[in-house]
């Protein structure tokens, strides 16, 4: 019963870390940019969404607010931050400090002006209840899984069907043909910047509830997101999905057999034993050298 | 004042040690590293536990340090044989956040989250010796080494291999001892830099060698410019003086000077990346590269 | 509490006059709290007690000098304290500086020990903090003395199948080895314990374990944005046990916390209603500056900086010059002191005693159990 | 078909990429100081000769030697150091060196912190193939900086400088105008002379009957005919191959 | 009225022009070869023209106005398609996703769009074989061709094609050449043809430029061009 608990408990977190996540793979597959402030994407619009609740604006439009400040940041962004450099031909490690520079200025704004320390929407969403004898399942269980299933098939549909979505996935392949094709690159990566950013706002909405907030969140979302990109396989959806479903739940299993401190070395143990021996990833075609 | 100088310049030797080996790896050899405070925590801890031990030697503690972190850069090593770009970055991660976990659980050997305290001040052949002037005279040492190999052989085929890895290769280099050595030669200095720390400071613990170290290194080597002499050393002075010169800040109330000075630290990061995106001393044309 | 007869007249009229009237240099009183970071609301409630204690000291003419507060931000991490430490010592000149967290202290200890400077922690409790220099004070009882203390309450109550969450640092490691050796004997039982890294956010999974155990009680020893997190972790996770932990859980987004209700915590004593009038005082004048009530650690940095002052008095009125050895001097000969919560004693490494008492998390308010 | 004359010999070299046979059954022997060309359709599998060769791949079946000694399953770099040096079709310069580095760098193996041998006897080397190649006067030049036809001769200095006895050149002139191409075939003559043996892969048929002493004709990784160039460049069956008339 | 007029064009990478004062039109209908050798500067010309590359001086002209800004999207939208340099399809995209994108791409109202397909389908018939496969599982003369059809979605009245040939054995490049030049007998599309196949190149050109070192340094017709034996001397 431990075991099937850890497992149901993993899988609400996994859905949680498969959003970032593929938000996260999304901008990467598409711009190439490794976005290090996705992390802060979900702080912004999970404080966001803390503070509507707890002055009592209806739930919706507390997400949606999340939503529009987290797509607003990732577009901010691309076209403030990232574009600038690039167009200098700024390295990885150019956006990488610029985008830590950012995560630090956001992270302090968001402490000067919420209070430091742990915040949570109250809410008996994440209140659980003994389903099966020794099991416990909170609505939230329920919820994540849904918002996860609902959102990755949108995606997906999208990605397959609307011709902004194919031109997203061409965007991934080759950047410079899609401008021969008479599309905008940069129009599309604000795209991808928007979408990526906005998959961050129901899991950090998600979290606000269950887990809670501190201002210094963004950090771990950003660690689990780059995990399980390369876990999943650069450039595939699906694999970041799919990792960061494992990611969660191999956090959470591991404490059937060791000790809640070796939980968080597990996920990284993992990426570290992929990027050694399976350096593709799970769905990843290109090997990286 | 003096002391105070003293002892920020301290760190920014310390800190220049790092990055200037981090620059090694970086700037010549392309092997982008998150996971220097490792190899600095691994030097630390091997020269503490040499002090508290045996003898508070520096010249012995700094050469045991350098060979525990050159010897264990085989795990920055291996991955950086295999793979390359953003997977090595997410590589060194992995190990960086392993590291964290291991030095908190080995007590016997780090004192865990609570550390080793008390370690003896430097001495050198029984004198007692300021940790300014040891850390001034490795980091001399240090980039004189880092000068000799760029302009040497040594430093053409990191170089080479950076710009052009098959080519190298197909004019007789071997790519993968050449990595290894450059790893091994960064992590070494590492080493150095973690055991002047550990005497420097008489207390280590493991919240000195985490993430954000190696990312605050990993910012000075690209601040000051990748694949330059100077510009790790001047971007480690740069990100060192810079929270302590904002403490100076007079109008700030008490409570909020820990996060406007780190806005404008992390304002000022990404505003330089920005408008120098190659670092202040970074050749523009080659910025790309980083 | 005796207060001067210029101290009198000096807060009927108002304060600037006041510090004109003082004259010299200042004494620099340092602080090294953690001002931004994971840890930064700490850094936030340390420094409200200094603050009030100084507009006290001000506002009764305690000393001659006037006082200043010179803040350096440590985010909790070593390195930057033992920075913020030198510059305290040798560019301030602070006569007395204030820390918080455990390796802040042990790091800043052998810079303040050489330079002769009094440091004083009223927020770490790890028990490897007495004896770190003999100018290394503490005015919080270190966190041994809390657990023993409670449980004897655990027992009343009977809570006797205790499990332990706790983060792996020598706090941790000191609790850990009371509830193991010391629970048995007062008939309790460690039924599990769980060390979780620093970072973690995740705690449903450690409920699923702690359930297994079937408490009575699951006591929280960690610090920090993450006793929320626990807490909430356990509660939402049918973990219905009451909670226990000690005075690190005394922080506003806890009290603020709807799980948290019926928590309990101990804490030194203090009672605010019924004390006497340095304490009544004390709680009034909080409530009025920060607008919310005083908490242990409100306190304890209060008591810290009033007894810089009166240390201060005291050598001020036997003409001697404040400096460490002077100020260690002062504190052996008089040894007890009165302070918010009422008189305190020191030992002779400078570690504060003072009587525990158990509080309960009600209503978003912190209530006294007993007494 | 060996030793002495022929110092570089492939036997039944093969390979396959997902079910497609790039190379299959190929032999092959360099005569020592000539000049063989390469010849056939893209997609022919004549890089990929090259890679198995070179260790760059590992063949599925059969040999190459060089002196009788196998080559197979050493790597890139063991193979250049037993004097073996190649080309690449783009170049692959040393973009961030300069050109005396780039071929400094060929002079040195460089996997140490320090360099054995004569330091003179290096320069000297690298002064001559900079001379040779007509690159002096750039030589503190960028390789990034260079024109085309500079970036072609600086990879040809790099191998040059390097002192191999064994070239594997990939389409080394091609894109050249009429008086670089000139000066590359001086180049080529100047070191058969020296008993340099050479393969090179061309597209260009005029340039092919102009350097190469023997052709070998290759399509879909099979070797079709070996000869003199005018017999194979006359025969029209491989002709029809070459222009896309595929023979049923 | 001229398709495509350009004057002074100069352009290149980092401070090294690729492309120096370079003067072109094409013609209404006109085919116009474009030779010279590798890193002549042709395929620099060409994304000049087709606004993919920024040139530092030089003004161009698409039948007869002057773009207010001049991207590719309003190239398509004036009526000038390209067919870049290399494989010009992405390679994990369904042949049916990438028509799809190219009409997206080209504003082409949902209601016309399969029309537009067909249509192209007719002139190049094979692709119906291949319409559902990934674009990077067909062979390179399919590639090639599903390139050109994405271009010719788009109706172009001018069409700019950077050496299709790449890749492909020669008689593959004549079949594929032929249904072009079939469109601009019927419809007259204008043909701006970047080519190292010369023989099969001229045979369907009106015109030939010849580049070197960034310049054009020869113009004439393909006759001259074919008989004259100093044209070899060029490469």
């Amino acid at each position: 019963m431990l075991f099937l608990q850890l497992l149901l408990g993993g899988l609400q977190t996994g859905a949680l870390y498969a959003l970032t996540a593929c938000g996260f793979a999304l901008i990467f597959g598409a711009t190439k940019v490794f976005h290090f402030a996705h992390g802060a994407s979900f702080t912004l619009a999970g404080y966001l969404f803390l503070l509507m609740w707890n002055n009592g604006y209806p739930a919706w439009l507390g997400v949606l607010a999340a939503i529009l400040v987290a797509t607003g940041f990732g577009v901010a962004m691309e076209r403030f931050v990232y574009r600038p450099i690039q167009r200098h031909e700024g390295g990885f490690f150019t956006v990488f400090v610029a985008a830590f520079g950012v995560s630090l200025v956001v992270q302090n704004l968001v402490g000067m002006w919420a209070g430091r320390g742990f915040v949570v929407a109250d809410s008996t969403l994440s209140r659980a209840t003994e389903v099966l004898p020794e099991v416990f399942l909170a609505p939230v269980f329920w919820v994540s899984l849904a918002v996860a299933a609902v959102l990755f098939l949108a995606l997906g549909l999208f990605l397959t069907r609307h011709p902004a979505g194919v031109a997203l996935r061409a965007l991934a392949q080759n950047s410079d043909l899609i401008r021969a094709y008479g599309l905008s690159s940069h129009r599309l990566s604000l795209l991808a910047f928007a979408l990526g950013s906005a998959l961050a706002a129901p899991a950090a909405v998600l979290t606000a509830i269950t887990t809670g907030m501190n201002e210094a969140v963004g950090h771990h979302v950003m660690l689990i997101s780059m995990a399980a990109t390369i876990v999943g396989g650069v450039g595939s959806l699906k694999g970041a999905a799919l990792a960061g479903l494992s990611l969660g739940v191999a956090e959470s299993v591991v404490l059937n057999f060791a000790d809640p401190q070796w939980a968080e070395a597990a996920s990284f143990v993992v990426l570290f034993g992929f990027i050694l021996f399976r350096p593709s990833g799970l769905f990843g075609h290109a090997v990286a050298r | 004042m003096t002391a105070y100088l003293a002892n920020l310049a301290t760190l920014a030797a310390i800190f220049g040690i790092l990055a200037a080996t981090l620059n090694v790896a970086v700037g010549y050899a392309g092997i982008f590293s998150v996971a220097h405070a490792v190899f600095f925590g691994l030097g630390a801890y091997a020269g503490a536990q040499l002090a508290l031990l045996l003898v508070p030697d520096a010249l012995l503690a700094m050469l045991v340090a350098a060979l525990v972190a050159g010897g264990l850069s085989l795990c920055l090593a291996l991955p950086a044989l295999r793979v390359r770009g953003e997977y090595f970055v997410a590589a060194s991660l992995g190990l960086q956040m392993m590291a964290t976990t291991l030095f908190t659980e080995a007590k016997g050997l780090t004192g865990g989250m609570g550390g080793l305290v008390g370690i003896p001040r430097p001495m050198v052949l029984g004198f007692e010796v300021p940790t300014l002037a040891l850390a001034l005279a490795a980091l001399v040492l240090i980039l004189l080494a880092t000068w000799l190999m760029a302009r040497g052989s040594f430093g053409r085929t990191l170089r080479a291999i950076r710009d052009a890895e098959s080519a190298a290769e197909a004019l007789g280099k071997n790519i993968n001892a050449a990595k290894a050595l450059a790893v091994a030669f960064a992590c070494a200095g590492a080493g150095v830099a973690g055991a002047l720390f550990a005497l420097h400071m008489s207390f280590v613990n493991v919240e000195s060698f985490t993430l954000d170290q190696s990312v605050l290194v990993m910012a000075m080597v690209i601040v000051g410019g990748t694949g330059t002499l100077w510009g790790p050393l001047l971007g480690a002075v740069l990100l060192l003086s810079l929270p302590a010169g904002l403490s100076f800040l007079p109008f700030i109330p008490p409570t909020e000077i820990g996060a406007v000075q780190q806005i404008i630290y992390g304002a000022a990061m990404t505003l330089l990346m920005i408008f120098r995106p190659a670092g202040l001393l970074g050749d523009m044309r080659t910025g790309r590269k980083a | 509490m005796r207060l001067s007869r210029r101290a009198l007249l000096g807060s009927a009229i108002a304060a600037p006059t006041l510090a004109r009237a003082q004259g010299g240099d200042p004494y620099v009183i340092g602080t090294l709290f953690p001002l931004s970071g994971p840890n930064a609301e700490y850094g936030k409630v340390f420094t409200e007690g200094v603050q009030l204690a100084m507009q006290h000291a001000q506002s009764e003419g305690m000393l001659r000098r006037p006082l200043r507060l010179q803040a350096e931000d440590t985010q909790a991490l070593p390195q930057q304290a033992v920075v913020g430490m030198t510059k305290l010592v040798n560019v301030d000149r602070a006569s007395y500086v204030m820390v918080g967290f455990t390796a802040v202290s042990k790091a800043v200890a052998p810079v303040g020990d050489r330079a002769k400077t009094v440091m004083v922690n009223g927020g770490a409790v790890g028990p490897d903090l007495a004896g770190l220099s003999p100018y290394f004070w503490n005015t919080i009882p270190l966190a041994h003395l809390e657990t023993r203390e409670m449980l004897p309450f655990m027992m009343r109550r009977n809570l006797k199948r205790v499990a332990l969450v706790y983060v792996d640092d020598p706090l941790g490691d000191a609790i850990l080895g009371i509830l193991r050796n010391d629970l048995p004997r007062a008939g309790g039982q460690l039924v599990g314990s769980f060390s979780v890294p620093r970072t973690a956010q995740q705690f449903g999974p450690v409920a699923a374990r702690i359930r297994q155990t079937r408490p009575d009680t699951v006591y929280i020893a960690s610090f920090g944005a993450q006793q929320g997190q626990i807490i909430k972790g356990l509660r939402d996770n049918g973990v219905t046990v009451p909670l226990t932990s000690y005075s690190a859980m005394n922080l506003e987004s806890i009290r603020n916390l709807a799980e948290a209700e019926g928590l309990l915590f101990t804490s030194q004593q203090t009672d605010f209603a019924a004390g006497d009038e340095l304490t009544r005082r004390y709680a009034a004048d909080f409530k009025a500056r920060f607008g919310s009530d005083p908490g242990t650690y409100n306190t304890n940095y209060y008591n810290a900086t009033r007894l810089f002052c009166l240390l201060a008095q005291k050598l001020e009125r036997e003409n001697k010059e404040v400096n460490g050895d002077t100020l260690r001097a002062a504190l052996l000969e008089q040894k007890e002191f009165d302070l918010v919560g009422g008189r305190a004693s020191f030992d002779e490494q400078g570690s504060m005693t003072a009587a525990i008492q158990i509080n309960e998390v009600r209503g978003g308010r912190v209530n006294t159990v007993t007494g | 078909m060996s030793g002495a004359t022929h110092p570089l010999v492939c036997r039944d070299l093969s390979i396959s990429f997902g079910g497609v046979k790039a190379v299959q059954g190929v032999s092959l022997a360099l005569p020592t100081g000539k000049v063989l060309a390469l010849v056939g359709p893209n997609g022919a599998g004549k890089t990929t000769l090259f890679n198995l060769i070179t260790g760059n791949l590992r063949a599925d079946a059969g040999e190459a030697t060089l002196d009788d000694e196998s080559l197979i399953g050493l790597k890139p770099w063991q193979v250049a150091r037993r004097g073996v040096a190649r080309s690449f079709q783009d170049l692959r310069l040393f973009t961030h060196m300069t050109v005396r580095e780039n071929a400094l760098a060929a002079t040195e193996r460089g996997s140490w912190f320090w360099q054995t041998g004569d330091a003179k006897a290096r320069a000297a080397r690298v002064e001559a193939a900079l001379e040779a190649t007509g690159l002096s006067s750039l030589a503190e030049s960028r390789a990034v900086d260079l024109a085309y036809a500079e970036r072609k001769f600086l990879s040809m200095a790099r191998i040059l400088a390097a002192e191999a006895r064994i070239w594997l050149l990939d389409e080394p002139a091609s894109g050249l105008d009429l008086a670089s191409r000139i000066r590359f075939a001086a180049l080529l003559r100047a070191a058969t002379a020296r008993s340099v043996t050479i393969c090179l892969i061309e597209h260009n048929l005029d340039v092919v009957a102009e350097l190469a002493d023997e052709i070998a004709f290759l399509d879909r990784g099979v070797v079709l005919a070996v000869g003199e160039p005018q017999a194979i460049l006359r025969d029209k069956a491989l002709a029809a191959i070459y222009f896309g008339e595929r023979v049923a | 009225m001229n398709a495509i007029e350009a004057t002074g064009l100069t352009a290149g990478y980092g401070g090294n022009a690729v492309v120096e004062d370079v003067s072109l039109t094409l013609a209404e209908g006109e085919a116009l070869c474009l030779i010279g050798h590798n890193g002549a500067g042709k395929s620099t010309l060409l994304r000049v023209l087709f606004g993919l590359h920024r040139p530092d001086a030089g003004r161009i002209r698409v039948f007869g106005q002057e773009l207010p800004s001049h991207i590719p999207a309003a190239l398509n939208a004036a009526g000038v398609a390209l067919v870049p340099e290399g494989r010009g399809v992405f390679p994990d995209l369904t042949v049916t996703e990438i028509f799809g994108l190219a009409l997206w791409a080209g504003g082409v109202p949902k209601p016309e769009q399969p029309r537009r397909v067909e249509e192209v389908l007719d002139v190049l018939p094979r692709i119906r074989e291949f319409l559902t496969r990934r674009a990077g599982t067909l062979s390179g003369g399919q590639q090639q061709m599903v390139s050109i059809a994405r271009a010719l979605l788009l109706k172009p009245r001018a069409l700019l094609l950077d050496e299709p040939s790449i890749g492909l054995a020669p008689k593959l490049f004549q079949d594929l050449l032929e249904p072009i030049a079939r469109l601009r007998r019927e419809h007259g599309v204008a043909l701006l043809l970047v080519e190292q196949q010369i023989r099969e190149a001229l045979a369907i050109s009106d015109r030939v430029l010849v580049m070197k070192s960034g310049r054009v340094i020869q113009e004439g017709t393909p006759d001259r061009f074919r008989d004259h034996s100093a044209l070899m001397e060029l490469f």
